[in-house]
């Protein structure tokens, strides 16, 4: 008999493959993503999902993101912490994910647009940035 | 301390972009579950917004529902909020100390007089007085002095808002809830134990965007995060439906993730969001980690009986009960049977034989 | 002392028992012994519903026997029973009752209805709710020794005729002999065709036999009316005859509710076992051709069927033993819907027969036997019961229906190989 | 008191009241119907009681005899409903928790969705019962109050906890202290009243088969 372990990393883990259980959000919630590209396409409504308030199993939340998946645009905002933007395989949907600076998950969002609000640069930041810019021709 | 500049108007002396605090109303609004659009209209609000004065009064607690807003997952975000709000006493975060204190939370009091929120945390002992005091003030009196001029009271954890623990029986303090004690004020209860931090936050942020406390439900608590059970929202719910049972918690349907319900889970009867917003950075909550819920956000979980105890099984001994029941029900009988035989012994005796004649 | 009211209740009160309390415990009102009921369904009148004839009863058992009955009744809420309403339901439980059982059989929870309806009856006539006919039929049974006030005169001359008629012996008042045969006031009124059959029948099967002049008399008008006291005294005219003669059997005749009296009620009503055997003439002759010694000779192509009395079947468990005597004889014999156990009554069972005032309604449900004979197209009944086969017989001729209706005795007389030398 | 403690209430003192209450009149009407006794039979037997006794407790339950479509409808929707409340009292899972308590043991659960199969048609036998309760002429004579009564507080617990299960209604536990209660309402009827039949039918059932056995009837 091996002496008592005093060493918590002696403790041997072994994790379990986590299954993707059928909850069902995922189908509702393509259907719901298809509904609401279908009206982008028609008169260029757009519309958000938030993905915080959907309970999902683990795994579907991975599955998502393999159906959806990545295409062209992808782009980083830093702004307290990183946003992370990516135009998903299907051009009009977005996923935008918003971290905070130690790197968790703020705000979670399908976004269905041309362009994520966020990317397009702020109305008051303009007129700041016009300001900062013009301070710096006078110096 | 005492400014009155807007949000805005910070924000900007701290050079944070529009931009970043688009971003920030984006979490917001996920956080107080507010339809998504809804960011834009909310930044426009809070830029405007004046930051209240807060006084957080600490009575019977554990710092457990302090360690839950301060441990947030979300320390900018955090930090943001305490931007929004004046924080003018706080017994674990305050630098100053004694005097000095309460000489703070009164001037706050004046000079904010019915416009400033009053946060609670722990349970007040009504028992008797010694139980708990400040400088020499008891936290009845502290309570009630320090509400006054509030223009609303947040209970935060089920301590303040139900009584929590130490109103668990036998409540050796007389422990009582906020509300139990403060009548005249608009009380919004935050419970559990401890509370989600975000809803913490999200409340604060709903009463500097509105203007107002958020629609509640007859608890006083805010229903856009206590509207719907864990159990309405529980990834495992599927295997509820189909009546897939964890029997153990080292069983087959345990290491398959099935429903907790024989193992006493009280997520059907637990109104919170932990099943979406989950908790530590939204890594998972009790139930995804494999243990039911105990029900902490409701009142008196802790006398409902055995958190292992399915929600359909009695709480109570039910077998020596209907043991004795039946003694005295068999006493009852035979005290009746003999009754019944007198009675017909009596008639018998009175029996007049039959004859022709009576025809 | 008359009878009245509190005597009928306390009369009740006596009958009450456990199998009794439990029975109406247990009724459910599903209302499915209705039917079962005759007198339902051939009239669809809901107030024959038999566990509805029982509603009186089921109130004294209520306010005497059950805790919130008792409450009730003390705080005024359960209201008595009345004169008015006993008189109201005698004819419910006399003209509509043949105490066939055959509810008994269908209701769902185990209720014996027919055991609670002969009890009622007790309760009934100690109130003085009894028919008039039955009141009269008893006191004729009481005072003259049979309810059709037929004598020993009338018997002795029945005997002499059968004498003649056999050539054969019909022992009387006999000492020492095995077998004991008592008959109904209506085989030797209507139907004493049975003495010369029994006779040869018993001859050749070398039965020891008598009759008693003190205890002839077979039916028993105290079981019909619901009078323990009277039927006790009727059952003891036949003990005393029987322990006088020494014998070992008692026949029962073909005669239902007199098997169920001597067979059944009787040890009861005298309170004490029998130091004899009782036996059905059925039973008896079954016991004979099992042992070879009742042989038959020729068959009767006849397509015939047997009507089962009820307190032979269902209230009297012998089902069998006709069927084996009619195979002796009756090659074309053919079973009734529901025969055996499940058997339709005649209609007349039960006192019924001796009460006037149920003939119009007797012969209405008289509709059932009826149909089930018109279904199998038989042109004879035969029967052990010569109540059932008066009442058969006059159920056919209002319906107008040519068919022959025979005793079993006298169908295997009939066919009786000549006695061996 | 506020939702949790009623919960509480009807999940402890409440149930042990009506626990008590149910074993308490059961086990006081039982015996005290056995105490009434019978007289001792002095005619001779021409067969047992306790077989033909027990052989009709099982017998009567299987035996439709000659009945009109009439009795046709009350076996068969009795049988419906008896079946499907056995079924639905004994083999949803929440309910054999609740069970394995009490027994200290517990058996397989049927699929929920089976459960709920049957629950519906009872709660339809039911109201067919009551229907025919009705309009059918037998049964309106006899019936009294008891039988709505008894009617009604058989019926809510079915109808409380299929909405439970389906999520109708209030939320959970409002809707569980509901069920919870009209249990408990109907376990302290069931003594007082003709649905002690679940427990004197087996007994009446006896007597009725060894009547008839002693005198040799095959039943």
């Amino acid at each position: 008999m091996s002496p008592p372990s005093n060493n918590l990393k002696d403790i041997p883990i072994y994790t379990q493959a986590e299954e993707a259980y059928s909850v069902g959000n995922i189908r509702a919630l393509l259907a719901e993503i298809a509904a609401r590209l279908e009206k982008l396409d028609e008169n260029g409504e757009t519309g958000m999902i938030d993905l915080n308030s959907l309970p999902f199993s683990p795994g579907e939340y991975e599955q998502l993101r393999q159906i959806l998946g990545q295409g062209e645009v992808s782009a980083r905002i830093e702004a307290i912490g990183p946003s992370e933007i990516i135009e998903t395989h299907y051009p009009g949907v977005w996923w935008v994910t918003h971290y905070n600076v130690e790197g968790d998950i703020v705000a979670d969002m399908i976004e269905i647009a041309r362009l994520p609000e966020i990317i397009k640069s702020q109305p008051e930041d303009v007129h700041a940035g016009l300001e900062r810019l013009k301070a710096q021709l006078n110096e | 301390m005492m400014d009155h500049e807007t949000l805005g108007e910070r924000l900007a002396q701290q050079g944070v972009s529009r931009r970043a605090f688009l971003k920030f109303c984006t979490a917001m609004a996920s956080l107080m579950a507010l339809p998504p659009g809804t960011a834009t209209a909310i930044a426009e609000a809070l830029i405007k917004a004046r930051r209240p004065s807060v006084i957080w009064l600490s009575f019977q607690e554990c710092t457990g529902c302090t360690e839950s807003l301060t441990r947030s997952y979300s320390p900018t975000l955090e930090s943001l909020i305490f931007d929004m709000i004046s924080l003018d006493y706080h017994h674990t975060l305050q630098a100053a100390s004694g005097t000095a204190a309460e000489a703070a939370r009164e001037t706050a009091m004046k000079e904010n007089y019915g416009k400033y929120l009053v946060v609670v945390d722990g349970s007040i002992p009504i028992g008797n007085p010694g139980y708990g005091a400040h400088g020499g003030v008891s936290f009845v009196d502290h309570l009630q002095q320090t509400v006054k001029g509030a223009a609303a009271i947040i209970a935060v954890g089920t301590c303040a808002a139900f009584g929590g623990i130490p109103n668990a029986k036998p409540n050796p303090t007389g422990a009582v809830s906020v509300s139990d004690l403060i009548k005249d004020k608009p009380i919004i209860n935050i419970s559990g134990c401890p509370p989600i931090p975000a809803v913490i936050t999200g409340v604060l942020a709903h009463y500097l965007t509105f203007g107002e406390l958020p629609e509640l439900d007859e608890l006083g608590r805010p229903k856009s995060f206590y509207g719907q059970t864990i159990h309405d929202r529980c990834y495992r719910r599927p295997f509820y439906d189909q009546g897939k049972f964890a029997k153990s918690f080292d069983d087959e349907g345990a290491r398959n993730g099935w429903c907790m319900f024989e193992l006493g889970c009280k997520g059907p009867t637990t109104h919170n969001a932990c099943a979406t917003t989950k908790w530590n950075g939204g890594t998972s909550f009790p139930i995804e980690s494999g243990h039911g819920c105990l029900g902490c956000s409701e009142p008196h979980f802790w006398d409902a009986g055995s958190f292992y105890t399915p929600l359909s099984a009695p709480t109570v001994n039910i077998a020596t009960i209907a043991a004795g029941a039946a003694v005295a029900g068999a006493g009852i009988a035979v005290a009746l049977g003999v009754a019944d035989r007198a009675k017909k012994r009596r008639a018998q005796q009175a029996h007049e034989k039959m004859t022709v004649k009576d025809l | 002392m008359s009878t009245s009211l509190n005597r009928g209740i306390q009369a009740m009160i006596e009958q009450i028992d456990a199998p009794m309390a439990t029975f109406f415990s247990s009724c459910v009102h599903c209302g499915l012994c209705a039917d079962a009921c005759l007198f339902y369904t051939e009239t669809q009148d809901p107030k024959y519903t038999p566990i509805h004839k029982l509603a009186p009863m089921r109130r004294v058992w209520q306010q005497e026997f059950t805790f919130w009955g008792k409450l009730l009744s003390k705080l005024g809420l359960s209201k008595p029973v009345t004169d008015a309403e006993l008189a109201e339901w005698e004819p419910l439980v006399y003209d509509s009752c043949t105490l066939c059982g055959r509810c008994s059989m269908v209701c769902p929870v185990g209720n014996d209805i027919a055991y609670m309806v002969r009890k009622m009856r007790e309760g009934m006539v100690a109130s003085g709710h009894a028919p008039d006919g039955l009141k009269e039929a008893t006191r004729r049974s009481i005072e003259l020794g049979s309810p059709m006030g037929v004598t020993i005169n009338t018997l002795k001359a029945h005997i002499k005729h059968a004498e003649q008629e056999t050539g054969l012996v019909v022992p009387l008042d006999q000492e020492g002999a095995d077998y004991l045969l008592v008959l109904s006031s209506a085989e030797i009124a209507n139907f004493s065709e049975i003495i010369p059959a029994v006779t040869r029948i018993f001859h050749q099967a070398r039965v020891s036999w008598t009759m008693a002049s003190d205890g002839f008399e077979a039916t028993n008008s105290g079981i019909q009316i619901g009078s323990s006291d009277l039927a006790a005294e009727l059952v003891n005219r036949i003990v005393k005859a029987a322990e006088r003669l020494k014998v070992k059997y008692v026949i029962s005749p073909e005669c239902g509710h007199a098997y169920t009296a001597l067979r059944w009620e009787g040890p009861n009503l005298i309170g004490r076992r029998y130091p004899f055997e009782v036996v059905h003439i059925i039973e008896l002759l079954d016991q004979l051709r099992s042992a070879g010694r009742l042989r038959t000779e020729g068959m009767d192509d006849t397509r015939m069927t047997f009507h089962d009395p009820c307190q032979m079947v269902r209230r009297g468990g012998v089902i069998d033993q006709p069927r084996n005597l009619l195979n002796m004889v009756a090659p074309n014999f053919v079973e009734m819907p529901d025969a055996g156990i499940q058997n339709w009554c005649c209609g007349g069972g039960g006192g019924v027969s001796a009460n006037p005032r149920a003939d119009e309604l007797r012969l209405k449900v008289f509709s059932r036997k009826k149909s089930q004979l018109d279904a199998i197209k038989v042109s004879t009944v035969v029967t052990s019961c010569s109540n059932c086969r008066s009442m058969l017989e006059e159920g056919l001729e209002h319906n107008h229906m040519d068919l022959n209706v025979i005793g079993l005795t006298e169908l295997i007389a009939e066919h009786l190989a000549p006695a061996e030398k | 008191m506020d939702t949790q403690q009623l919960m509480d209430f009807v999940r402890g003192p409440g149930l042990q009241f009506a626990a008590a209450v149910f074993v308490l009149g059961m086990v006081y009407r039982m015996l005290h119907l056995i105490l009434l006794g019978r007289k001792k039979n002095l005619a001779e037997p021409r067969g047992g009681e306790w077989g033909p006794g027990l052989r009709t407790i099982w017998h009567r339950s299987i035996q439709s005899v000659g009945l009109t479509p009439r009795g046709h409808f009350i076996i068969i929707v009795g049988y419906v409903f008896h079946f499907g409340f056995l079924i639905t009292l004994l083999f949803l899972s929440q309910h054999i928790d609740l069970l394995r308590t009490l027994l200290r043991f517990g058996w397989p659960a049927l699929p929920p969705g089976l459960i709920t199969i049957a629950a519906i048609l009872t709660i339809g036998a039911m109201i067919a019962l009551l229907v025919h309760r009705f309009t059918d002429p037998v049964k309106r004579l006899i019936s009294d109050y008891q039988d709505y009564l008894t009617w009604t507080l058989t019926f809510l617990p079915l109808l409380t906890g299929i909405m439970l299960k389906q999520g109708i209604g209030l939320g959970y536990q409002q809707m569980l202290i509901v069920h919870i209660t009209t249990v408990e309402l109907l376990l302290i009827a069931i003594p007082f009243t003709k649905l002690a039949h679940m427990l004197t039918t087996f007994s009446a059932r006896w007597y009725n088969g060894a009547i008839a056995g002693y005198k040799g009837v095959k039943v």
